[in-house]
């Protein structure tokens, strides 16, 4: 079972709408659709103030990791119906949503283990990075801890 | 069998910065284990060796851990440098 | 600990907005929104097609029953920042939405679990009640499994 | 000591439909067993039977079970017939 028309990765240079994404995921046979949305969070990291992130993407690629992304869903979770994702690319403020994912489902259940699956997934598999801008002008690169050869991984 | 091709590397967050190239073409010995194209793309770029340890390589947009398999490629095949992820 | 400054439960007659919820809870030191979005499926009973449900709540008692629930939240995940429902009355249609509950919180693990729980919560202790619209005119109250006192509660 | 007190009934989703009423003040000895309560909702309203061992009640806003606990009622007090709740 592959990725499924309708199944969406969109990479944006603007704002995320919520409603866009859970609009692209809702369907007359689901009752529950699942969301998550990350944002910019204001940070310190030793004595630097964090004012935005640097987003970038081997666009490309994104789209065959985002197959193989929504494959891993449904194996898991088969009454998954439809997998949207916004995600940002380029410099995004803090407070603002830097991702959002929905997955609908005809019940509650599903589609909120599949969120949490999906996360972590894009996490460790979608090729994105994003490096933190601080005051000071200097940045850093960021590293998830979901992902298998970063220096923290778990 | 060694045939030669010339392939498509591409360097992302922070390969490119080190490097300051976003992509080039070389003339790369196939099949090849992934651990010796690392080698190649370390004698070029000699700066990438902050990453050792904690970078993979992608071929044709599949990932491919730095180690023993051997990778077989093709004329105008990318080859990526993928540093730890941080998407989301 | 009760319900925070900023909690809300909102009784709607109209089309709910999922970002409306999403920027009541959006805050910049969190990093993690966490929504789930409860649609009327489309469905049939015995024959019957559902066309639509109809919503009630013992309004006053919603309000004193949704602190408990954010008051339990917070117990099991402290790092929990807002929290954010709204809920349909009256009559909704087909893939409408019913309900949108939001949490924020720092990271993301604390507002994904806290989303279940708190739909769970809601599910089983909130005074609202709903009935399925049949194309026949017909109607049938419905029961949450979550509900201890529901014939059909596990 | 037993006092009397007026208090009001409030019937909501399939109870209400059953009563055909939404609100009734009604004058109740308190304090009262909570199925003693239940006793006399149905005496009232024969037709809330179809809801026993399905049902609780709300006293000023706080669930009850339905049993021996006893409840103490002051005039003006709410009391809530809950069928099983479908919110969500």
């Amino acid at each position: 079972m592959s990725q499924e028309v309708g199944d969406l990765f969109s990479l944006k240079h603007d704002w995320l709408s919520v409603q866009e994404v859970v609009d692209a995921v809702t369907l007359p046979s689901c009752g529950a659709i699942s969301v998550f949305i990350g944002t910019t969070r204001e940070d310190e990291v030793e004595g630097r103030k964090v004012i935005g992130l640097e987003y970038e993407a081997y666009e490309s690629m994104v789209q065959s990791e985002f197959s193989k992304l929504c494959c891993d869903i449904r194996a898991r979770c088969p009454t998954v119906a439809k997998i949207c994702v916004h995600h940002r690319l380029g410099s995004v403020k803090v407070a603002e949503a830097s991702v959002v994912m929905a997955i609908s489902s005809p019940h509650r259940k599903d589609s909120e283990q599949a969120i949490q699956l999906g996360m972590k997934l894009l996490k460790a598999n979608i090729p994105i990075w994003k490096k933190e801008v601080y005051h000071t002008q200097e940045v850093s690169w960021k590293e998830n801890a979901e992902c298998e050869w970063a220096e923290l991984s778990h | 069998v060694v045939t030669l091709c010339v392939c498509v590397l591409c360097y992302f967050a922070r390969s490119r910065e080190l490097t300051e190239v976003k992509e080039e073409e070389v003339t790369v010995a196939t099949p090849i284990k992934s651990q010796d194209l690392w080698t190649l793309l370390l004698q070029r770029h000699p700066r990438l060796s902050v990453l050792q340890g904690h970078v993979i390589l992608a071929v044709r947009q599949q990932y491919v851990a730095i180690g023993d398999q051997s990778v077989f490629l093709g004329d105008g095949d990318e080859v990526a440098v993928i540093p730890p992820l941080s998407g989301g």
